[in-house]
């Protein structure tokens, strides 16, 4: 479905992304792994309209893709959790789960915002998700770590698209919580939906993904359909004692 | 019209020009003087700067509320007051119209014409600065002006006296505009020195400037070549004037125009009839009198025609 | 936070937060000085002083608004009071050159609302800070106001404009009225609009916002342009009120709009705001010169006076600790 | 990013970095500015004009960079300029007293260190903003210098103040020498001592350099009375300049203090400084008023040139895109 | 060591700490668990004198410990990994290293600061944790979710110190890094610290810890000996099937 070919990028003299290709399944878990600081994050943002490609082509059902900013991103049916998580801080949770997605009610000439609707939804969406839910009127700066991400993930997981992407979305979760962002990506798949999963977690990689691609130092060295591989291999890859 | 309260309650307010201004201190002094003398109370407001109009129209209005018999008001520009003024006017409360004038167009759409009018033209001012500068400059020779804020209404009267009376006779090469700042003058006056090498005079249209346009002056070694005449008639313009850092210096006498205000209001306590108008003394102050003028200093030195001494007797 | 580990009481819960209070410290503020001014003076809160108190701060509350909207996107606008004057000086060239009171107005407003535009544009899309941007259309729009009117003041006489200025409904003069439709509206627009949500997410974080899809520029260019829009209300209403359209700059109303809005609770970062806030922070700035000239204070002491309120209504809301 | 992923070239890096040229705008637009005004007017760079600019310069140069470091911690210190009118008037007031040079000298270093030393306590302790209290300070500071002068200049005529003002070295007066001195023993304060680290992780984040046990307390009070100090120093030179202590307040210098500080490239969200940055804004809003004046451009246009030529300085970065 | 004896904290109606206690011994790592929101990080936070606990004691060696600021507690020998990174992003890699522990030289009066050596000294540090090593020089703002923590990781085991806090400490990091970082925290053990490691990952602290605690909203709900316990017993604690 997403065809990423040969795409690159530096930051003045560090070469985040170096000639990187990979596609992405429709109905399937795509992984992605590798060092930090390897251009996972980088190649997400790329996908999702934050940083331009400077040389290769993203392209969605063979369409080539040239989002100018996010917002075009998100129309054509991409949602995002940032590793940053970019939550607004000084708004409530369920503010930020409807940002720019905001439910209306039209009086007249206005739009005017449905708070009622949005708060009972939002609290909703949250408790499928979080064990300690936080209340959906708090402002995210008062958050845990882990309600941040939980909220983070909601938010791309509610609103139909083909493609989410989730980078690192249990790292700073507990037990009982990561177990219930699996069943979610889980759904989201058996949905139909495109799902690109970020993961330092083999276990997690080895127990949800279809599919491995595996990055080093800017390059993507490989990648495999996860039955076929062994979290043995994968490491080997990362690490450069194999090559792709 | 008389416009005065039956009770002839002498009680004074008065709402005058930035404080900031040794020109309004001197004012004040006025006022507070003739009101000690005479044996009055008065209060005294003034705007937070020269450019402050709504500021002092909200004063004016704080003050218009409460029982005072007689205003006193020296408005920022021609129309700033004018909502007070009508207020007042409503109340048939006396007012006393100092320094710069009420703009006469607005004063009657908003039913309220001042018993009097006490000043000084700015613009013949302005007038007699140029007339000075002439003589200063028998032989023509480029000027340069330096005014306070740009756009101001005092600042603009005076500098436009100044053209006229020189128009023709100097070429006036440059209008610069210096907040009413010592040393933003002196920094444009550095700057006009050193672009015009040739200058043969500086027009500044208050005292404090025209002593930092002294200092440019003298910095660059030309005092007595360079011309420097001043409005205002502040004590250390005065002196400069002596010491031939300054050549001239208009000086308007802020202290007898509150004075005189303070006494309209006397006057018109007692009942009296005002003078629509009384014209306040100018003199123009150079080396030769200078010392008269600092003996008498906040006072005219010359002779001057009040005509409210004898209505209040 | 589980059900277990909520306190019942939801009102107590707002009451004991240190930040509902840091919020009102202009209304604790305004409050207090009202009460000392009226003890020491009793004409302060006759109705006669209230109404001209209000008056006197309605075009502070309106620019203060316009302010609000650009602070609470991270912002600031130094250039509010001199496109005021500008609004001012295009008013009174338009009705000198006979477009007629409405056209007047409009034009005002026009002239505000473009250099507000002008402002958002190059902010949005040249990527120069705030400060500089607004700092250099402070210059320029003072400057354009003196070419225009040649450095004169134009007087303008106009019965609607004075009648505009004078009356009103009981205590609230017309001006007042103005001003608070605009407060209420300002409200509804941040509070009850997906536009108001994106200016809070553009202040709160510009990069969230972004990755959520939000315009940030588009944003910006809003916020200033309805700051110059306000500033050309107020510019009408400055008409009104002094008689004149003047070239000179109404200095003090840059520096009181931006403490209005920091008094009334919202912060320069952006992010938070409220409408109330700052409506009551204009009102406590003007209270307290009206105050003091009521009391008589002198001259000299009037600024160390306002410096002292203004820090102590700050540090006011530190008491409740 | 491992070795293989670095490019070689360490020069080529900082040159082709955006950020490297965001940083250096005010340079860019002092060169242009320098080149369009030798054009049109020769005597722009003669000697005699470059040392009267540079001497017109070295009070904004030094309260800039008394403003660097309070912006680098992501404060802004509005009452700059009125607290060197309050030096000022202590230097008259002492002189008349008979305290000597030395000890007027004193006096105002002494006043405007205390005014930014509570300025620092109040921000630091009383967790108020920093806008509210510095514009707070900026009221208090000119009342009291209203007050102490009883509202009268004083002139002072002094021969050492006079050769300080007028002599020099070459085409650099004193105040500029003086200027230098500071420029460079703030620039080895900010970026070779442990305070100057933590001036900018305090800016960078509160919360971080909290956490690393750095008192951002005593940081906050040390740059309010550094800034303070400096309004000292900036008052003895105003002297010395115009000969007369007055309680004017000059009200340019503080917009001008903070322009110089962003047109460095002074980030005003904290954390990012530098000390040449500033120290070429002042020279470049110098030289722009100076130009002005030397081409006779009318009072009119200047604001409007001087606020284009601001806007301009900061997108001229943009075009390096 | 560290006692932590009956500490309570409320956030306005958000009881974060509810009766705490605990303790930490000397040259043993102690794991602290628990869903998210259930107040582990706050429980760090009271301990590294950021907040201060509305009730109870902390006492260190028997004396009860009253920081006004953290940089008491940094005095005290408490160094601190936060979960939100505490890293200055402005700052670069090295002056965040030295953050208030800059090396001087000193010339006659002054205190010059020794930029050559931190460089040097920050070059060795963060190779030893990090796989694709950051340059030094470079400011944190443009490091990758996995290169900050490590070098907050660095930042915290580099000084002589007798408690590491570290709040999830491996969260953003790939196998390798986090293989290193096991490492270390087992060396500070080794040299005689006490380490205090909150972890969502049971496979690291089963491996790495002596004790563990288990905190359930607010509350402290139980404390085992690692060898006297299991995965399950502990996730039991967690969820409330089992009571402490
Ligand atoms: N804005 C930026 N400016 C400069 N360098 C950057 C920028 N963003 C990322 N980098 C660099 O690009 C490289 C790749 O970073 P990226 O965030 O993509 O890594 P990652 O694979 O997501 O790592 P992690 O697993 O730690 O999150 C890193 O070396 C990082 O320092
Ligand atoms: N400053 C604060 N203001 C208000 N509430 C807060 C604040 N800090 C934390 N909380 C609340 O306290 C509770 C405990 O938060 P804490 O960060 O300690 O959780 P945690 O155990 O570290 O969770 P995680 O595993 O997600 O990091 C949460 O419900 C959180 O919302
Ligand atoms: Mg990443
Ligand atoms: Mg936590």
């Amino acid at each position: 479905m997403i065809n990423v070919d040969s795409v690159s990028l530096s930051f003045g003299s560090v070469r985040a992304l170096v000639d990187v290709s990979l596609t992405i399944n429709k109905g399937e878990i795509t992984a992605l792994v590798g060092d930090n600081g390897a251009g996972k994050s980088t190649l997400v943002r790329c996908i999702s309209g934050i940083h331009r490609p400077q040389s290769g082509t993203i392209s969605l059902d063979g369409e080539p893709l040239h989002f100018k900013n996010p917002e075009e991103a998100r129309e054509a049916g991409i949602e995002t959790v940032h590793q940053n998580l970019a939550l607004v801080e000084d708004l409530t949770v369920w503010q930020n789960l409807f940002l720019n997605r905001e439910l209306v009610h039209r009086i007249g000439p206005f739009a005017v915002l449905d708070k009622r609707g949005m708060q009972r939804q939002a609290k909703e969406m949250v408790s499928t998700l979080a064990v300690n839910v936080p209340a959906v009127r708090n402002r995210v700066r008062r958050l845990s770590g882990g309600q941040r991400q939980a909220v983070a993930i909601c938010r791309a997981a509610s609103f139909s698209s083909r493609l989410v992407i989730m980078d690192e979305p249990t790292a700073a979760l507990g037990v009982q919580e990561t177990a219930r962002v699996e069943e979610l990506i889980l759904r989201l798949r058996d949905e139909g939906h495109a799902v690109l999963l970020i993961s330092h977690n083999f276990a997690q990689v080895m127990r949800l993904s279809n599919q491995v691609w595996v990055m080093r130092a800017g390059r993507c060295v490989g990648g495999r359909r996860t039955e076929a591989t062994s979290g043995e291999e994968i490491v080997a890859l990362i690490t450069g004692a194999k090559n792709g | 019209d008389e416009g005065t309260t039956a009770g002839g309650d002498a009680k004074v307010a008065a709402v005058i020009k930035g404080l900031d201004n040794p020109f309004f201190q001197s004012m004040e002094a006025g006022i507070n003087d003739q009101a000690k003398t005479s044996g009055t109370t008065v209060t005294v407001q003034a705007a937070n700067s020269i450019s402050d109009t709504t500021g002092q129209a909200d004063k004016l209005t704080g003050l218009a509320g409460q029982d005072f018999g007689c205003y006193i008001v020296n408005p920022i520009s021609g129309t700033n007051l004018i909502q007070g003024i009508a207020q007042l006017a409503a109340q048939k409360k006396t007012i006393v119209n100092i320094d710069s004038p009420v703009d006469a167009e607005a004063a009657k759409a908003a039913n309220a014409t001042p018993a009097t009018y006490i000043g000084t033209n700015n613009v013949s001012a302005g007038q007699k600065a140029g007339e000075q500068m002439l003589t200063l400059l028998p032989g023509g020779g480029k000027v340069a002006a330096i005014g306070g804020t740009a756009g101001d209404v005092t600042s603009g009267a005076r500098v436009e006296g100044f053209t006229t009376a020189v128009t023709g006779k100097l070429e006036l090469v440059q209008t610069v505009a210096a907040n009413w700042e010592r040393q933003e003058a002196l920094t444009q006056a550095t700057n006009i020195l050193r672009a015009q090498p040739d200058l043969a005079g500086f027009f500044v249209a208050n005292d404090d400037m025209g002593l930092g346009v002294a200092r440019a002056v003298a910095t660059a070694g030309k005092t007595g070549q360079v011309k420097v005449i001043s409005v205002d008639g502040i004590k250390d313009a005065l002196e400069a004037v002596k010491a031939g850092q300054v050549d001239a210096v208009v000086a308007q006498y802020p202290y007898a125009i509150g004075q005189m205000g303070m006494e309209a209001c006397q006057a018109a306590a007692k009942g009296a009839t005002l003078p629509a108008s009384v014209e306040a003394p100018v003199e123009v102050v150079t080396k030769e009198n200078a010392d008269k003028a600092l003996a008498a200093t906040p006072k005219p030195f010359g002779e001057y025609a009040d005509p409210f001494t004898s209505l209040i007797g | 936070m589980t059900a277990a580990a909520v306190l019942p009481a939801k009102k107590e819960h707002r009451l004991t937060d240190l930040g509902f209070w840091a919020e009102w410290a202009a209304a604790v503020g305004l409050v207090l000085l009202v009460v000392v001014f009226q003890i020491l003076n009793p004409t302060f809160l006759s109705s006669g002083n209230i109404a001209s108190m209000l008056v006197a701060a309605a075009i502070l509350v309106i620019l203060a608004v316009g302010q609000t909207f650009v602070v609470a996107t991270g912002g600031i606008d130094l250039s509010v009071a001199s496109v005021m004057t500008l609004g001012a000086v295009v008013f009174g060239q338009a009705y000198t050159m006979g477009w007629g009171l409405i056209g007047s107005c409009l034009g005002a407003v026009v002239a505000g609302s473009l250099a507000g535009l002008a402002n958002g544009l190059i902010i949005a899309k040249g990527r120069i800070t705030d400060f500089i941007v607004t700092l250099g259309m402070l210059s320029a729009a003072s400057g354009a106001a003196l070419i225009l009117a040649d450095g004169k003041p134009v007087t303008i006489v106009d019965t609607f404009l004075l009648k505009l200025a004078t009356g009103g409904i009981g205590i609230f003069g017309w001006p007042v009225i103005i001003a608070i439709v605009i407060a209420v509206a300002a409200h509804g627009l941040l509070f009850w609009t997906r536009f108001g949500t994106h200016v809070l997410a553009t202040g709160g974080s510009a990069e969230a916002a972004t990755a959520t899809g939000i315009s940030t520029g588009r944003v910006k260019i809003a916020v200033y342009t309805i700051a110059g829009l306000l500033a050309g209300v107020g510019a009408i209403l400055l008409i009104a009120r002094v008689g004149a359209a003047e070239p000179a700059s109404n200095t003090s109303f840059l520096l009181n709009s931006v403490a209005a809005v920091v008094l009334g609770g919202v912060s320069l970062l952006g992010g938070r705001a409220t409408i109330l806030g700052p409506v009551i922070g204009a009102l406590l700035l003007t209270a307290l010169t009206n105050g003091l000239t009521l009391l008589g204070v002198s001259q000299f002491y009037q600024p160390l006076a306002v410096g002292l309120v203004v820090v102590l209504a700050a540090l006011l809301t530190r008491f409740q600790k």
